[in-house]
């Protein structure tokens, strides 16, 4: 099984979700996360003193996923969550050794 | 609403009230004799109740402006020290609140003891006064609604000095701060400008509804305790600005604006048309104020913020007040409008130059709008809207030398005193939290409280 | 302000003024003598704009107050609670508004119908009753704005009653018992304590402003709620007690302590000496309260709370209720110090051990403060303040008795009442929300609403 | 309180005073008579102080409902709108501040320049007017609260249509618009409706606070702006709608209603039995419109909410804006109960078949409540409330023609000329953010801050 | 070394941590995630329109643990987190290869 | 590749954000987190009842790096994160299969 983290556009969200849906992914996990990167922050203005807020929101989606699933549901966010600007984002794949479903008990492929 | 409406509350008429109603309104009038004169020999008038309604309303008013005070602070600040930030003017409301009635009143307003700057101690604990007298202020008004609304003014002061002092004071140093300089610095002020037989009364002084009493030394006070207290960790290194809810501050500054109609239009201590000048002259020249420091703001970095057309309308509110039951409307506009340049330069050119970390800007919004304003009143007093006050621009030049003069006087006696007063506190008890305190935020260390579980 | 403004406002005075003023005067003066004696006998006097003037100005700052109890209550509840919370005081505005009209007003002030505890149904949808009306409770101002006022007490004190009762009680429950207390308990004990021939008027009992018809009665019915509804799931066990934004409940008791001033100051119904001293001493009380809760908590914690100075103030407003019209400023510092730490050692002390869940301490603060506050006016009762009223300390010690009896006699019977129709509506519709609902919280599963979207 | 007490102030009476109060007495009564006639040979009746404090008060409470709108609005919108939302409100208030003093009151409230719908430039810069002058619209009050009076309701309907352009419209636009929209849209409407000879005022139309005046113009205003501007990016087709904070929303519903009692019962002008008769009303129409919101919405969805209910409430206070001082108490239970009904179904059946996006829904709630309300008051009119309103069920179908003839008219005119001057701010400014702006949040984009830093 | 993560109900998360506690598991973190999966969101109201939330709040949890403690961990979650109801959570089971404590520079299993 | 977290006081987000863009690092994901370890929460009051919160907010870091350049990173984080005190936290490491860049399509160290 792999761990397929990616770090995508807030706003892209909503779009990466359903394309996963669509491929049959029925499993996520977000979490909103701040990422520091080659898009800068933006200027914030405080009683006329500007600084600099280096954070960008960013989204974090978690999917795992079966051996042979994974290039496809990577090549469905890589699609989905581009915008073609600085800042669109990364994927990460991790390998994972064991899953289990709390409910069930169930392990492995069958627990995701 | 149609003039016509005005015409249909006719009421029956028996032929029996003719002699009841020449009975009741002789017993009325004679009813407004109650105590004929004053100490100083002037005539007692009746009460009115429409004036007291007025001065009720407006104290209630003023009451809710500390609150406010408080959310326009609180909103400022980093989420960490939110609770702790309005707990500051919290806190003042009610210790200037019971130190009032036992003897702040007495040294501000009793009977002058010396000098014209302080009172002496006929008040104390206002065992001495009913409220049924009538104010030695306003003969039309319970002395009791006196008591009060001066007291609006007392706690709103005291609570102002803590926008310099936010995120590092020392939450038990600020309770005793308020009962000391209430005392020492406060209370002689107030005699002085507005007691009868101040000192700056008698100098003829124009301060309508305390632009030196409570702006000017308030900020200056600010000063001193930023001084004594040093910057924040970080300050002008990293970035400590992080406001943590602006839509408190922009609450606070709508509660503020709201509250100060009974604060400058209550200052008349009568429902009259001078009140409802004062009025008039309030909320333009918070607008304009408002507008110039946007304005500048937008100019000068390319946005306007919203942050800036409230702290704008702060400038307006305090450069106005000692001028608005004296200026008429388009001086209103005019020192609202530069109040909130002024302000806006102090924060932006001289503030980061001087480097004293005057946190949340008492001294720079209140300490420098307060002196416009004071001074304003010298140029802008039109005797047409109060015979009592006569501006430079009306032919009276000396005016602006006694404003000139209780300016200076006033911030140069607040700034000692309360320097004094904050070296003292701080040798006596500490006046600033530990820098680990200070990282962890003061709501967790001081309160054992947390602002926000979201 | 300057004394010499006050001789500014001549105005020009024309000869054919005098013959006018002479008419205008004296139609003036018949005019007032529209409806000479009430049904009692008693002279009616004339309608005061003035007065009217206070009382529609107190009746808007009552009405401000049941938001600020939804804030004050919808801060200190858990995040998923937090708009069920505020929705339980803005409901109550809602519907006791309407059925206040329809026939609440009639029950609770209309001419006593039955034995000094109910009123008949004369004023049922308000038809015989006109605006032009002398109020038959202070004949200077319009009936319609004595029902207004008397309406904002309506309405807080059943909203009151919800703060026993969050986190776990069914929104459409809840909307039920509003109506069905409105009418049985808090109508009759209205009539008794306040109406025209009730029967604790009768027996002469002190009550200015509420303290028995307010908090007792509502503070004991929160009681009563909660020993129905039962704890909270977790109560005591795990940590429940997560304030969401306490900004929210300092913003509430700021709105409260702002209304209560119409609430005190207001129930003199003219804009007279009473009404400021009843300003003062509330005002005074809540500050010696909230210092003597902040204090004893400091003592026994270690630290003073925000929250710990906000639910001091709010022990002190409730003290000071029914003694505002009747004690002295000396004696509202006192009243109300001690409230503040009477009311903290309930919530400390007492509560934990008699286990209850009286979630957001209705019962605690309310009905205990407000038995203190009835107490202490038959103590404090100052007749040089208010010749109506002579406590304990001014030589009259039957007043205690009296005030004793009411304030058990009311107790009793809200305990009672309210227990029985809790249990009728749990029957009849089940008062509490499920388990899983009551975990997943009020919010999402009584509105489909969620209380922060960040 | 007991009658009792009224009875308690005596005070003492020296021989002197006799003497003293009739020379007292009569120079009072002297004094009343300063300008004896009006323009129109109507006599000018005295200043009243209980008139003057009750005006006075009104005006601070309609001032701070328009940062309450700034609230209600914000807490609706999505978090990165939220400042910028609550800043439509707060620019309006400073603009129109300034604007009012120099042009918008003359040209609004003047003396009629031509056809009874624009004033003449006689106030410009209120030159030609003295605090000490009787207002012209009641000679019982200065002239200066009466124009401040009228400010308020000058800014909150401007702020008003605000509610229909969120989330994309650009700041600067804003600004402009309400400055162009106050002078060409509100100053003619309120000059034909309230003015002296004004075009509707000749012709009988009934408008208490204004229905018309108020909420018609600015919701049909809004609609004329929405379509203009267009829908926001992902109207109808993804999930736009979450609420930031409702509390801001509940908040400001408790501000709004809190203030429409100086709204409406402040329209009388005076602190007389027709206040309290538009006070009552106010508040029983508030709470009917929201109950007829809820359970709407209970019966539809299955779920009351808590923005329904406040949603509900306001849509109340619109739809007895213009029938306040005309209506009994058991007919606004009818107009508040069916304006909630009303005002749901446009939100729920009407807007999504039109496809329009207003926002918040300015035109929902503004003009369709308004327009209910003001044919309401031809409706219910009741001569025993106010003999200057007779509606259809008291005998007078002619007053519907009146009224439907008034709403009509206004309409068209703010529809028409607000849709011109949208198009060409659009042209010469632009009206709209761009699509990336709009993306990323006005908060940022045009102000360079952000709502929340949790 | 193992990495232990859980999507655990957030109401559950007390009691979880206790159980952890007790079998010697000091050290969590702990994250506030929104979790999309068989569990439906719920439907919010806006002015009568109704939309979907489809995110459902869980709270997820990281523990690194010596390889020999993983099981026993994995065991005490899943009986802890378990109320038998869709929406219970997962539990994936990652390699480490390094842990480090920052105050004391310790390495290893020690760090943990 | 390698996947370092690192959990750190926020107080010194800002330190460590800069010492790392010294070393040439310019990815970094951020994640607000509770932690629970030694260092013990602290006591809220409320209304005199005291109860622990035993969370104390962290900061975690995630950094994708070439193999190469982990231990340069780790040190780094070590230095710049460290008080000396309890609760400075920790430093984990994982293996990472594959990194890709969602605007450009590249894969592996480049897309980094
Ligand atoms: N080496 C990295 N390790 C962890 N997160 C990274 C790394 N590089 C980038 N990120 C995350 O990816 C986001 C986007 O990266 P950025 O450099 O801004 O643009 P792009 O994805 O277009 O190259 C960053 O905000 C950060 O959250
Ligand atoms: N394949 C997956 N990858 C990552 N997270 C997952 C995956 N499947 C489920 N989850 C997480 O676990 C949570 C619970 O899963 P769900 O399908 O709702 O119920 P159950 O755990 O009972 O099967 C989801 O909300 C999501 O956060
Ligand atoms: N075994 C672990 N697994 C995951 N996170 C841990 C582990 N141990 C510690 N942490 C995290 O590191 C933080 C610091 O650990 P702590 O034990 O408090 O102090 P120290 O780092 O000084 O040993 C904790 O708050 C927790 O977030």
């Amino acid at each position: 099984m792999k761990k397929i983290e990616a770090i995508i556009k807030p706003f892209k969200l909503d779009d990466v979700k359903e394309a996963l849906n669509k491929i049959g992914v029925h499993g996520i996990t977000v979490t909103e996360v701040k990422g520091f990167g080659r898009q800068k922050g933006h200027t914030e203005l405080y009683r006329g003193a500007e600084y600099r807020v280096d954070f960008v929101p960013k989204a974090k989606l978690e999917i795992i996923s079966p051996d042979e699933l994974a290039a496809n549901i990577i090549e469905t966010i890589e699609k989905s969550a581009k915008t073609g600007n600085i800042g669109d984002g990364k994927i990460f794949v991790l390998p994972v050794e064991e899953a289990i479903r709390i409910r069930t008990g169930e392990k492995g492929e069958s627990a995701i | 609403m149609n003039l016509n409406m005005l015409k249909n509350f006719k009421m029956p008429l028996s032929p029996l009230t003719f002699i009841w109603s020449l009975i009741g309104g002789l017993s009325l009038v004679l009813f407004s004799w109650v105590s004929p004169v004053f100490a100083d020999g002037s005539k007692v008038p009746a009460f009115s109740a429409g004036n007291t309604a007025w001065v009720l309303a407006s104290t209630a008013l003023v009451l809710i402006m500390t609150p406010g005070l408080g959310f326009y602070y609180g909103g400022m600040v980093r989420r960490k020290n939110v609770l702790n930030t309005i707990s500051l003017s919290f806190i003042t409301i009610c210790t200037v609140s019971v130190i009032w009635i036992l003897w702040g009143y007495s040294l501000a307003f009793g009977p002058d003891a010396f000098g014209g700057i302080i009172g002496n101690f006929k008040y104390l604990g206002l065992f001495a006064m009913k409220e049924v007298q009538h104010s030695r202020y306003d003969g039309t008004i319970p002395s009791y609604i006196y008591v009060m609304f001066q007291l609006m003014f007392a706690i709103i002061t005291v609570a102002l000095v803590s926008g310099s002092l936010v995120e590092r004071i020392k939450f038990s140093s600020w309770v005793v701060f308020t009962i000391v300089w209430l005392t020492l610095v406060y209370a002689p002020i107030a005699q002085a400008v507005w007691g009868l037989g101040g000192l700056f009364q008698k100098m003829g002084a124009l301060d309508f509804a305390g632009g030196t009493v409570v702006h000017i030394d308030s900020g200056v006070a600010g000063l001193a305790g930023a001084l004594v207290l040093g910057k924040r960790k970080g300050y002008m290194k990293e970035n400590i600005v992080q406001p943590n809810q602006l839509g408190y501050t922009i609450l606070g500054g709508a509660l503020l604006w709201f509250g100060w109609f009974g604060f400058n239009a209550g200052s008349a201590l009568e429902a009259s048309p001078l009140a409802t000048s004062a009025f008039l002259v309030t909320n333009t020249a918070t607008a304009a104020a408002a507008l110039g420091w946007m304005i500048a703001e937008w100019i000068r970095s390319g946005k306007p913020t919203t942050l800036g057309m409230v702290s704008g309308a702060v400038a307006g509110l305090v450069a106005i007040t000692p001028a608005s039951g004296f200026v008429n409307p388009i001086a209103s506009i005019i020192i609202g409008f530069v109040a909130g340049v002024i302000c806006y330069s102090m924060v932006v050119y001289v503030k980061p130059k001087l480097g004293y970390d005057d946190a949340l800007d008492a001294f720079n919004v209140h300490a420098i709008g307060g002196a416009w304003g004071a001074l304003a009143t010298g140029l802008f007093a039109d005797p047409l809207i109060n015979s009592a006050g006569r501006g430079l621009f009306y032919g009276n030049p000396g005016q602006m030398w006694v404003q000139f003069l209780t300016v200076i006087t006033v911030a140069a006696y607040s700034f000692t005193m309360s320097y004094i007063i904050f070296k003292v506190i701080d040798k006596v008890m500490g006046l600033r939290v530990d820098k680990e305190t200070e990282s962890i935020g003061l709501d967790i260390t001081q309160h054992d409280e947390a602002g926000y579980n979201f």
